[in-house]
């Protein structure tokens, strides 16, 4: 099992309804199904555009997660 | 690689910093052309309400990653540059308050202007900054960047 | 026909000066995006001798009335522009100082920086002012200006 | 006759060693004949280029100068 920090900003944070938690989950598990993980705990997730993070790396959705890791779930930017 | 260079402040970036920026760059007598960007906070209505403040938050460490490769970028594609400096608030900016400034210089004109605005697309698209708008009656929505 | 505005300025120009410009537009809340144009004298060397300063001379009437025509096309072309602030030094600036100022403000980024650099084109082509660039034994050469 | 005030910018005022003179000529002289007769007088004026203005306003060359007028030389400009 690998202990996940998971980090949550902007608009998503109103769908959580918290800034970070912590998650288990089984050794290399794909952010995919992280994803469709987190989407089932917090279903308005499904709807909005959100990037990932795996240990503040952009990450694609089939990067497995190998470690105990802070992973952040970003929507879109919005600086300047 | 070059140290990664302080960008966030917290609150919006004063005026006086802008000049005091300026001025350190009169010793440096091969500067033609500086182009300074800054965005301020509008007061955009949504909706019949006001926006009174942007509260900016961002992911630290893989914001300042990002800022450092466009950096690096910016000074690989723009070659005849001398200098680039990115400032961007953190917390609350209020309306007509400035948010972000981009300041770069070169020997002539053109590259100044060109590497410029090359940056500040870049840094809106590409940089982990979230903006919460916030109205006069303490409700909130998420800020959206349009496309340039 | 709006009034002429003031462009002209004796000597270098301060970034105290610039820094008080950008916070009169603080009060503007529709603006988004300004951006902000300097020229600064460069120390060229030039058949082994430094450029000390620039000697600025104009035709004042004629330039006068070029801003004049420029300022107006640039709002009519640009038409979300907020506000336009040109300002160019006359007399001795010495190398490493501010000789050109040129301030643009806009709703949103893109206009703000396409007006710019489209202001300070036409200026340095359109504006009857002539730049002596003078060396550390106090002799010269004209400047002349190269294209974008 | 007209009476005429000439005024030179820039590098032209190496040429003519003045920044302004004055000069007469016939009514309805054009602008390209007293560039004739200001190049005769200071012959390194035809090396050069420049602009010329009648009464502060861009003048081409056919243009004929009716009045006491102000006429001004300008080389390229160098602003900025």
């Amino acid at each position: 099992m690998n202990e996940l920090n998971i980090l949550y900003f902007g608009m998503l944070t109103d769908i959580t309804g918290c800034q970070k938690e912590s998650f288990q989950i089984e050794g290399n598990t794909p952010i995919s199904e992280l994803k469709i993980l987190l989407e089932s705990k917090y279903p308005p997730l499904k709807e909005v555009e959100y990037k990932t993070t795996y240990n503040r790396t952009l990450a694609d959705d089939n990067l497995p997660i190998t470690d105990d890791a802070e992973i952040a779930l970003l929507p879109p930017f919005s600086g300047g | 690689m070059k140290k990664k260079k302080k960008v966030f402040v917290q609150g919006a970036i004063a005026p006086e910093f802008i000049a005091e920026s300026i001025a350190k760059h009169q010793t440096k007598t091969t500067i033609g052309a500086h182009d300074i960007f800054l965005g301020q906070v509008r007061a955009d209505e949504i909706d019949g309400k006001t926006v009174q403040a942007i509260e900016y938050t961002t992911y630290e460490e893989v914001a300042e990653n990002a800022l450092h490769e466009i950096r690096e970028a910016t000074f690989e594609k723009f070659t005849g540059l001398t200098c680039m400096h990115i400032y961007h608030s953190l917390g609350t900016v209020k309306a007509g308050e400035i948010c972000l400034f981009v300041f770069v210089s070169s020997g002539h004109r053109t590259e100044a202007f060109e590497a410029c605005q090359y940056l500040v697309e870049r840094i809106k698209k590409e940089v982990a900054v979230f903006g919460k708008e916030i109205f006069e009656d303490n409700s909130y929505t998420w800020k959206e960047n349009t496309p340039a």
